[in-house]
């Protein structure tokens, strides 16, 4: 097998794992965009996606096209929760006291799953059916395109939404000036809830696709630490740069991870975060602005 | 604050005397101390390891004790947390006499054991199997229910090279303590086989998106993938996309992947991993193992294979104890380290399928198990191999 | 050390601001200023919103670096210089929008202003030991019986200092600023939002310091009644120009100025304010120039 | 309110402990720590050197955090440099105890300096993650500088000796432990009171008006980066010499946030914050533990749930916390102090 066929499928698999960091940044992004909140909270939302499709699944024995659609939902209802809970309380705290309260959401949630679920790692029911893919000679592995597929129709129906939809323009309205969303008639803490809401169900769509790759256990949270380098270099508030951001740690860490060995993966993506950190402190495509606490 | 900790301290201390003291604990009992993770990452092996291990105290202390005291378990959780288990360590040898204890993993292991030297009075086993500790000189007070993570490693080399001579192996190792622990030996033990190790693959401790490691799989091409550091997770995907991919590779493990229910969940994608296990399964029907027997008539439903490990070291707690106080010595460290190395020859009622020796701090013997997806069991694939020499 | 703090004031420094330009990207906030103030005397420099003053005191101050010009400091040019190294120089300023630390007593905020005249290490910090503690007793001895005992606030002095009231906060500032061993004292707009009685204090206060500290005192301030009565040079910008200077009277009855005036807002409270009435720049204490405070 | 009348002298305003009450208890508390070793056994006197490893690290986080306003994730990095240091000076030099703890604390002061580098550029949560960042690029180092840091198996310490004599058991270690910090606790008590300490506290409330003042931020912030690591260090060596084994694994991550949790709880920029907070967030797992030994006959399982539900408590304080009580245990206090002066025989 002759290495650049090699090169390519390592690139293949990368743009792949790339497309589940995107889409898992784009919860991230969501949710700064409208309520300024960075809620480092995703990658457990991520996991409780994961863990409430294996209870419908597995638990209800419901068929894969019920349960994604109510895993979702559940992390939906569970950020609408968490955002009238939580978040609203702390409205015109310092941004780190917010952040420090998503961590500790996180916590929770471990905790929640680990007493509901146990701490076992587990496996989700498969649904994505077993053959394989080939792009040429060019191996795929079926879970990772049918990843890539769906967060690459997700994230664009989200940007078609962000330009036409009335709530997505609300979104935007509210993410560039909150006072003058307020006086235009837009429901602010409505969106804030929306935001919330969809974000979190996309994270938990994420953890869905995640955990039918490689199981589910409730450290699995610690993928949302990946997607948060993301978005700092994709920048926080933009769709674009969760997916560009995505796509392009995804391959980083694919070709690290494979010329230099597994144990460069985190480090690699985590140094290149300091770079970009020192010269592009609000990412590639962020708004230019410095958070202050 | 003082006040606060102090009167906490009296209060809950006279409630844990007489939370421990309902099951009629007896001032000469000899108890066995635990930190096991009945929680955490590591849940799934403390929840057997302790069935097990009371499963055992129960038998003995029914046929009346030892020499008439009653043994009895002693245990906190930990979560598979160091701090943890130093804590619960701390707490239960405050409150209890100990003479035997079971710890949870080896950053544990090596913490304590400077603490063992010190007090003299305690030796201790546990679910480490780390090399490192398998050495007597630095660890006096340690011992394991089995071979150590290299050992495991050489018998499956062992297998391998009576199979297929000259075999391409591939080392899968997570990038832990717990993963790193066998490489070397494992390397230096295949090339003394004639067995080619061909690619090392070192993955992050959560990798659940394996695809590149097995692009780096499907191009080295191995006979056998030996995998090392995980209980399950990535396990199955790398077998599900091998097998997509056309593969041959066979894969193995080592102890704590072993289990026959963890598989069970996998379904079919499980069929045909193999891995050194030594210990026999709850469900084995072999001749002359009456404590299999005794197993399955006081638990009639599986019990996993930690249960195994922990029944098995307090069995060999045991012995370590009876055969002090037979010859008449005190229930320190010293004496009973040097009863558990007299251990030889020993019948372990068909828990281990051999007569047992215990020279050092391991038992390098076990067998290589294959599972067979629809049996839902994992069935013998080689005869018991040892290792000792 | 112990000689450097008896000399609170080190006698008050002439500076100059000579062709000073400023933009920001196309918008020329400064177009070639230049003028200066004498030591020991009060010089006002007044124009209408948008007329650069803020940026002319970020420019002296050192948060802003201007593209063309200098100023000088006693002859010596610092236009390059941070603000640090001004400070310690003996440039003190106060804030249009105050900017005292939240999370401090009044007495730890007036200390702070010390700062850069002061040596404690890290070390001897850790140990307050010694020199350490030594040169903390001297500051607070100075402090009290030169500054805090100066401008009345000895009831406050362990207050926090959210729990003031706007005039206060604003005399503390001004106590701020005299710890900083002021040569040239900055005030940028030291009555805005007051009353009329805490302006009238605040105006006394003002003389003292010229009088008793001799400091030089540049001031940007809207409240025309306070800049005539105790000014004795007034710099008028608009549009980032010196269109008059002068005397105030001189000021007073210069056209431009008027003119000025007249063309940015409403004619007759412009008029009141050029006739010295109070209280004209709004009481909401949160001026409206907030982001740019924060930018600078 | 303290009036000047009331004092002979500003020494006496400006001391640590200035009414009489203050300092009773303060005596009260610090003979109480004298006998403490005597009246504890060993799971508590474990504990006790445990929270005095975590308070020391803790008040230097607050430094940082609490009194610059520069989130860090990464003080339990800093430990593990600290821990490090320490036991590779223990192995390979053989130099005396404290000598290697306070080698320890510079090294680990070294290297925040390094990593405060960001601060200059970036505020707030954006340096929060930089500093995740450079917990994980350490965590690499250690992993994978093997001659210094052997690996992932770690480095294992024999005791400290101090005078001549072994510290193996827990009250030795106490003794050791408690001054050390009890000094830390003195030195950044007495940092507030110095021109250095009012500067981070400027920098925090607002930093460009810090800077007119005088206060140049390059140099106080990586001063506050340097003094905070330097606590996380020392705090990291007596680490060392207290489990003696230093592994990778042994600071993960969650230990940071425990730090932060601990001054958020105890209460950010307060001397007594840090304290209490790292005090509570210690022995609050270990309460718990009893409480499961008291649901046990009741509920068989509770054992199981001991794990989560310390996690779950964790989380819960800090929401807790941040939600109804900001300023955290240490305003709890006050508050309760200001009820009892309400008493007529106040003071």
């Amino acid at each position: 097998m002759s290495d650049l066929l090699f090169f390519f499928e390592v690139t293949l698999a990368g743009l792949g794992s790339g497309a589940l960091l995107s889409l898992t940044a784009l919860a991230f992004v969501l949710i700064y965009k409208a309520t300024r909140v960075i809620n480092l909270a995703v990658g457990e939302m991520l996991m409780l996606g994961g863990y409430l499709f294996f209870a419908f699944a597995a638990g209800f024995g419901l068929p894969a096209w019920a349960a994604i659609p109510l895993a979702i939902a559940g992390g939906g209802l569970v950020g609408a929760v968490v955002e009238r809970g939580l978040i609203r309380p702390m409205l015109g705290e310092s941004p780190i006291a917010v952040f420090m309260v998503t961590i500790g959401l996180g916590s929770i949630l471990v905790g929640l799953v680990e007493l509901i679920w146990g701490t076992d790692p587990r496996a989700l029911p498969a649904f994505m059916g077993n053959t394989p893919i080939f792009i040429g000679e060019a191996y795929v592995s079926r879970k990772i395109a049918i990843a890539f597929a769906v967060a690459a129709v997700v994230i664009a129906v989200f940007l078609v939404l962000f330009r036409y939809w009335r709530g997505g323009v609300a979104l935007r309205a509210t993410a560039t000036d909150q006072a003058a969303a307020y006086s235009c008639g837009i429901n602010v803490p409505g969106v804030f809830s929306l935001a919330w809401v969809i974000g979190c169900g996309t994270a938990a769509g994420a953890g869905v696709l995640l955990g039918s790759i490689g199981g589910i256990s409730p450290a699995m949270g610690v993928f949302g630490l990946s997607a948060l380098v993301v978005v700092i270099v994709g920048g926080l508030d933009s769709v674009a740069g969760a997916l560009v951001g995505g796509l392009v740690i995804g391959l980083i860490e694919a070709w690290a991870g494979t010329y230099l060995g597994g144990e460069f993966k985190l480090v690699t993506t985590f140094g290149l975060l300091l770079v970009a950190l020192m010269i592009r402190p609000y990412g590639l495509f962020g708004t230019t602005e410095i958070e202050r606490l | 604050m003082l006040s606060f900790t102090r009167r906490t301290l009296l209060a809950l201390s006279a409630s844990a005397a007489i939370a421990t003291a309902l099951p009629a604990a007896a001032a000469d009992d000899i108890v066995i101390g635990g930190s096991i993770p009945l929680t955490g990452v590591f849940a799934f092996a403390g929840v057997g390891i302790e069935a097990g291990m009371q499963d055992y105290i129960k038998i003995v202390n029914e046929a009346g004790g030892l020499q008439g005291r009653k043994l009895r378990l002693a245990y906190e959780d930990t979560g598979y947390k160091v701090d943890a288990s130093v804590a619960a360590f701390n707490k239960l040898t405050s409150q209890n006499t100990i003479h035997l204890y079971y710890g949870d993993s080896t950053g544990f292991a090596k913490t304590i054991n400077g603490e063992l030297d010190r007090m003299g009075t305690t030796i201790m086993a546990g679910a480490s199997f780390a090399t490192e500790l398998n050495d007597p000189k630095a660890f006096q007070y340690q011992f394991m229910a089995g071979p150590d993570y290299s050992e495991m490693t050489g018998i499956l080399l062992e297998y391998i090279a009576k199979e297929k001579p000259g075999a391409r192996i591939v080392l899968v190792n997570s990038d832990t303590e717990f993963g790193r622990d066998p490489i070397a030996a494992t390397k230096a033990r295949a090339s003394e086989l004639g067995l080619e190790v061909v690619e090392e693959i070192i993955t992050p401790p959560t990798a659940v998106d394996v695809s590149t490691e097995v692009l780096k799989l499907r191009r080295a091409r191995p006979d056998y993938t030996i995998f090392h550091g995980y209980v399950l997770a990535p396990l199955p995907e790398f077998m599900t996309q091998a097998k997509q991919l056309g593969l041959e590779t066979k894969f193995m493990g080592t102890f704590w992947s072993m289990d026959a229910s963890i598989w069970s969940k996998v379904g079919e994608a499980a069929d045909g991993f193999m891995g050194v296990m030594p210990y026999r399964y709850y469900y084995d029907e072999a001749d002359n193992a009456p404590m299999l027997d005794r197993i399955r008539e006081m638990r009639p439903e599986y019990q996993s294979t930690p249960y195994m490990q922990g029944f098995l070291t307090a069995m060999l707690f045991t012995e370590a104890a009876k055969r002090t106080l037979e010859a008449g010595q005190e229930l320190n460290a010293p004496n009973l380290k040097a009863a558990l190395n007299s251990i030889e020859n020993f019948d372990t009622g068909g828990i281990i399928g051999v007569p047992i020796s215990i020279p050092g701090n391991s038992i390098p013997v076990g067998r290589i198990y294959r599972y067979d997806a629809s049996a839902q069991q994992m069935l013998p694939a080689s005869d018991w191999i040892s290792v000792q020499e | 050390m112990t000689g450097a703090l008896d000399s609170g004031a080190t006698g008050a420094a002439r500076l100059e601001v000579e062709d000073l330009s400023l933009s920001f990207g196309g918008l020329k906030a400064l177009r070639g200023v230049s003028f200066s103030a004498e030591p020991g005397s009060i010089t006002a420099l007044i124009g209408p919103n948008g007329a650069g003053k803020t940026s002319m005191f970020n420019c002296i101050s050192g948060f802003y670096k201007p593209q063309k010009g200098s100023v000088r400091f006693d002859g010596r040019d610092v236009t390059r210089m941070h603000p640090p190294e001004r400070a310690a120089l003996g440039f003190a300023r106060t804030f249009q929008n105050i900017a005292l630390f939240r999370g401090m007593t009044v007495l730890d905020n007036i200390k702070l202003g010390r700062h850069a005249h002061m040596k404690t290490g890290l070390l001897q910090a850790l140990a307050y030991w010694g020199p350490a503690q030594r040169e903390e007793m001297e500051l607070r001895a100075e402090v009290e019986r030169r500054i805090i005992d100066f401008l009345e606030i000895d009831h406050i002095r362990n207050m926090p200092v959210a729990a003031l009231s706007y005039g206060l906060q604003k005399r503390v500032e001004l106590a701020r600023a005299l710890a900083m061993r002021p040569r040239i004292l900055l005030l940028d707009e030291p009555v805005a939002g007051m009353n009329r009685e805490e302006t009238e204090d605040m105006a006394r206060f003002i003389l003292d310091v010229k009088e008793e500290w001799g400091t030089t005192i540049l001031m940007v301030e809207h409240d025309m009644g306070m800049v005539m009565d105790i000014s004795d040079h007034v710099v008028v910008l608009n549009f980032g120009e010196v269109i008059a200077r002068g005397l105030p009277h001189e000021v007073q009855a210069d056209p431009h100025v008027t003119e000025a005036y007249l063309g940015s807002g409403d004619p007759a409270a412009l008029m009141a304010r050029l006739k010295g009435e109070t209280g004209t720049t709004g009481n909401s204490g949160a001026p409206t120039d907030d982001r740019r405070e924060d930018v600078a | 309110m303290k009036i000047g009348t009331a004092k002979h002298s500003y020494q006496a305003d400006e001391a640590l402990l200035t009414t009489r009450p203050q300092r009773l208890w303060m005596g009260l508390f610090a003979l109480g720590l004298c006998i403490a070793p005597f009246m504890l056994d060993n799971y508590w006197l474990y504990l006790a050197c445990l929270v005095a490893i975590n308070v020391a690290s803790a008040t230097g986080l607050n430094i940082l955090t609490g009194y610059t306003g520069l989130v860090s994730l990464g003080q339990a990095a800093f430990m593990a440099v600290g821990a490090y240091t320490v036991g590779w000076m223990q192995l390979r030099l053989g130099t005396p105890f404290l000598l290697n703890i306070v080698a320890g604390g510079i090294v680990a002061a070294a290297v925040g300096l390094l990593v405060g580098l960001p601060s200059l550029r970036v505020k707030g949560l954006y340096l929060a993650i930089a500093t995740i960042a450079a917990s994980i690029i350490l965590h690499f180092v250690f992993v994978n500088w093997q001659s210094v840091t052997n690996g992932n198996s770690g480095l294992t310490l024999t005791p400290a000796t101090f005078l001549g004599t072994p510290l193996t058991d827990y009250k030795q270690l106490y003794f050791v432990f408690v001054p050390i910090t009890a000094l830390m606790v003195l030195g950044a008590a007495n940092l507030f009171r110095t021109r250095v300490g009012r500067a981070f506290i400027a920098i925090r409330d607002r930093d460009i008006s810090a800077e007119v003042l005088g206060i140049s931020l390059l140099r106080y912030k990586l001063t506050s980066f340097a003094i905070s690591s330097f606590y996380a260090g020392v705090a990291g060596g007596m680490w060392a010499y207290f489990f003696r084994v230093v592994t990778p694994e042994s600071f993960p991550f969650v230990y940071s946030i425990f730090f932060l949790a601990a001054i958020i709880v105890g209460g950010m920029g307060t001397i007594l914050g840090a304290i209490l907070g790292a005090v509570f967030m210690t022995l609050v797992p270990e309460l718990l533990r009893f409480g499961i030994d008291w649901l046990t006959p009741v509920l068989p399982n509770a054992a199981a749930m001991l794990s989560p539900v310390r996690t779950i408590v964790f989380g819960l304080l800090i929401v807790g916390f941040l939600i109804f009580e900001p300023k955290g245990l240490a305003e709890i206090v006050q508050r309760t102090r200001r009820y009892f002066h309400l008493w007529p025989f106040k003071k």
